[in-house]
């Protein structure tokens, strides 16, 4: 099975409608460790999203990621804003024009996403951002892809978990990057809210593949 | 949550339009990208200068346009750093040639998103260059944070680096003058109360009756530590004593003192804050030849203070007392 | 109660002190009895202006001492107006031979307590005239009560009878401006909170979470009415209807428009009020010729705000235009 | 039984205990219809007139109150200062010089006292103010007074109970003098500030005479 633009259009739209079901609790997240507005930006930057896509439908998936990545460019703001558009717009880079992605695609546009966060804001594994989820996913759509089983949907499942479990492994870490740093180590005991929509986005990612 | 808005979400959008139709003398609002530049943008040789960030913090940035300070402010969202399509627009409005200095205060989402919008003037021919504030002495253990954060001092910075750009100064050097503030100048703050985001709508974090929060920044975050509430003194003493020691402040020094409220705390009460840090300064030798007090760089409606200190040279206080003409701070015309 | 103070009972005094301080080039404070004057008073030839009542209202009034203002002001303890032995002195302080005007919000101890410092002034030598503010729409049926309150307007007051006073005006054709700015202005103010007085140490009375004042004061007396909150654009309908109402305020009229902070509410939410306001005005075919945003008669760190009308003639808008250096208004110096 | 000095020095020291006791519920009767300042204001100023006593103790009843009089007028402010300021000079004027002060000059005295506020704040009985307690006391004394029985005490409790019973009935009056008049109906159903505080003073009258 293979990914198309079909795919990546319903990735996009079912990840606006879990920012929107998760808005209060990604502000909620944000609120014990930072300013409050995670949740309010990711939902605009998505619903900003939807209308794009509305306006001119993309052909391909990799001009779906590249029409989100400038969306959230423009519409998030905040630290979030700068990074997912950098994510998405790597990712678009790698998938370029093909019309289908396979596994090894896949999983490459995953790496690329999360690198182009680390280069964008130099935070390292551990640091407790979003980076601990993007990585454990990277490294896992990687590593079952490579398995060779072709199986497009197993590696965004595989992705999802991991990123899940990545967001989950925040809780007891000091904040060394972003707004929560500041909180020295009143930061541990709380999850990152970046690594929590990351894993929201991934598991979308997911769910529109199933 | 009680505020006198309409909608969390037209916030942002609303207020700036009655910013516009109160002081249309003053600035020119561009709506959708939302900036705010000076009437008379771009002025003819000046450098330009553009500050923004999340709003919430007024009268920052948008009352400091005018004559003397900044040509253009580009507010985001409330607490969230505006964007690279707000930012650049609003910089190639006030190029009159000359370059233009950002002046950014040193949050992750602030840096990046000018950082990105620098990059995007640049490549149209605009020569940009970023003044970083990180004044807030708050943050103690810089390498293992996103550094110290922009706070009081952004507004002096802002003034003194808008003098400069007033009075002719090259593109290197407005920068270099809005450099040499950030180093002589450092922040330190206190909550009594949280604020409130209206997207939110609960408060940005809950504190007992007898406690306050030493050491917050400007966005309703929690401080480096709670202590049990004291008395104004107390806390003045608590807030001075890291700003004076890390700058090294002594005898003979000449410093302006900034007493700044975080929006909901009576004027009344900054003036006792800042009898008590007059006090502080006196007896270390030092001696204040300028005083700002008043809410200039705010949190919403959060009950609190901020304390600055910049150690003041010659040109530094000619520059201060230079002219200045915006919304919120005015003199000599 | 959290605030930053020392000690309820030196509240006034040890603001007041940090005020002359802040302040210095503009006015002298006189402790003991406590009162302020504008640095260089007497002026020679010149109408002094006085003006006082309870603190708590700052910048009222000692934020308005200065040129083109007031001459002299008087804070009482907080919400408590002043008494005639601070009175007199201030005003025999700021007599140059012209003779003083004192302005006096409309509350029984404010009115009580000038008249008998009048009295006492006039046996002195000294002629006094007196303003009575009374501006507040709020309260309706003035036969049955104290009276209308003075709030905002009494800022204009200042500010206009001060430029009368400046440009060499006579005693009584000063005072009969500030008349005049009071027979044109009309105020209706909203609580979202109440403040707390530093010595009781509760608020002044308890709103639910949904719940607002309309029609308050500015001492956190409860209002006339309590309602469901409701959003910023359906307040300030419901504060500006009876305001031009009662002004009479028709198709080419031409207004100042101020909408006034009450302390704690963010100027950011001033603006959004304004705006509405000023859409209003518009619809009614009269023009908002001048404005005036932001927090200048409060009631400590009371959330909500007043707005205020005055409706404007030529000479008027001259006397408001007019260059003004003190504290908390300055413009044209 | 005539009241020389030392039961006039002794009923102003019993105020200033009588307020200090009772700051904070005056202050909150204040709270209820008015600016929560009544309780502070009553208190300072009583407290400043023990000072004055003690720098220069006074020579005859007259000259107590005289002075505290003068002393109120300078330290209350608010409505408060200037109607007990002027209650307190008129009976002082009252009683002129004389060392000694009978039941008829008592009664006179307390009656120039209400026309004094009266005559100062222009309230009316029923307006819900501190006339409320003055009058039905200075009435009181009159009476007994007049029934010749010779007590000065007599004439005091009289008063003191009078007044107390003036202030009660303020509680259900809608105002419309003073602050509290711009409560409108509100104002129903709280005592006023300014007639407990004046029952207080005229308890303490007949508690110096005890
Ligand atoms: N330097 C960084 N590198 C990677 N992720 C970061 C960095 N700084 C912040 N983040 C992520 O951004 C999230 C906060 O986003 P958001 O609340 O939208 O921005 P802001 O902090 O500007 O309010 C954090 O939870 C964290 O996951
Ligand atoms: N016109 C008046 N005549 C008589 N008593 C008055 C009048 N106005 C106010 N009072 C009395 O003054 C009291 C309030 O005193 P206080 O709280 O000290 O002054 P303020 O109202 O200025 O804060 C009221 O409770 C009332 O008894
Ligand atoms: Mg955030
Ligand atoms: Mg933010
Ligand atoms: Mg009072
Ligand atoms: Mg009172």
């Amino acid at each position: 099975m293979m990914l198309d633009v079909k795919w990546a259009v319903k990735w996009l739209t079912m990840c606006a409608q879990a920012m929107a079901e998760h808005r209060v609790e990604l502000i909620e997240l944000d609120r014990a460790i930072g300013d409050s507005d995670h949740g309010e930006n990711m939902d605009r930057g998505f619903q900003a999203v939807l209308d794009k896509l509305a306006e001119a439908p993309p052909e391909t998936p990799g001009a779906a990621l590249k029409l989100t990545a400038m969306t959230l460019m423009s519409k998030v703001g905040g630290a979030a804003g700068p990074l997912y558009g950098t994510a998405f717009l790597r990712a678009s880079t790698f998938l370029g024009d093909a019309a289908e992605v396979d596994p090894a695609a896949l999983a490459g546009a995953l790496l690329a996403a999360r690198d182009g966060i680390v280069a964008r804001g130099k935070a390292e594994s551990g640091d407790k951002t979003m980076v601990d989820a993007w990585t454990p996913a990277a490294e896992a759509a990687q590593a079952v892809a490579a398995g060779g089983s072709g199986n497009v949907l197993a590696v965004l499942v595989a992705a999802a978990e991991a990123a899940e479990a990545g967001a989950v492994a925040t809780d007891p870490l000091v904040a060394r990057k972003g707004r929560a740093s500041y909180l020295g180590e009143r930061s541990a005991g709380h999850r990152d809210p970046g690594a929590a929509s990351s894993a929201l986005i991934l598991r979308a990612a997911a769910g529109a593949a199933a | 949550m009680k505020k006198l808005i309409n909608d969390p979400r037209s916030v942002v959008d609303e207020s700036v339009e009655g910013f516009g139709l109160v002081h249309a003398d003053l600035v020119t609002v561009s709506a959708d990208p939302t900036f705010i530049t000076r009437k008379d943008a771009p002025v003819e040789g000046k450098v330009g200068l553009v500050s923004g960030g999340g709003s919430g913090h007024e009268p920052l940035h948008a009352g400091f346009v005018g004559m003397g300070m900044l040509d253009a402010a580009v507010p985001g969202a409330v607490f969230t750093s505006p964007t690279p399509d707000q930012i650049l627009p609003a910089t190639l409005a006030v190029n009159s040639g000359a370059g233009v200095v950002h002046i950014v205060k040193n949050y992750t989402g602030d840096v990046l998103n000018f950082e990105t919008a620098g990059e995007l003037a640049q490549a149209e021919g605009v020569e940009v260059r970023t003044v970083l504030v990180n004044d807030d002495v708050a943050v103690e253990d810089s390498l293992y944070t996103a550094g110290r954060r922009g706070v009081g001092g952004t507004v002096l910075v802002e003034k003194i680096a808008g003098a400069a750009a007033e009075r002719g100064d090259g593109l290197d050097a407005v920068a270099a003058i809005g450099d040499r503030v950030n180093g002589n100048v450092r922040t330190m703050g206190v909550a009594l109360s949280a604020c409130t985001v209206p997207h939110a709508g609960t408060p940005s974090f809950d504190l007992e009756d007898n406690e306050i929060e030493i050491g917050i920044g400007i966005h309703g975050e929690p401080g480096r530590h709670r202590i049990q509430m004291e008395n104004a003194n107390g806390i003045t003493d608590r807030l001075l004593e890291p700003v004076l020691g890390d700058l090294g402040i002594a005898s003979g020094d000449k410093v302006l003192l900034f007493v700044n409220g975080m929006g909901g705390t009576p004027l009344s009460e900054l003036y006792i804050v800042y009898r008590r840090a007059a006090q502080v300064i006196a007896d270390r030798g030092a001696t204040v030849e300028r005083s700002l007090v008043g809410n200039y760089i705010t949190a919403l409606e959060m009950q609190g203070c901020s304390i600055s200190v910049l150690r003041l040279d010659d040109e530094l206080t000619q520059l201060w007392d230079a002219p200045v003409h915006t919304a919120a701070l005015r003199w000599g015309v």
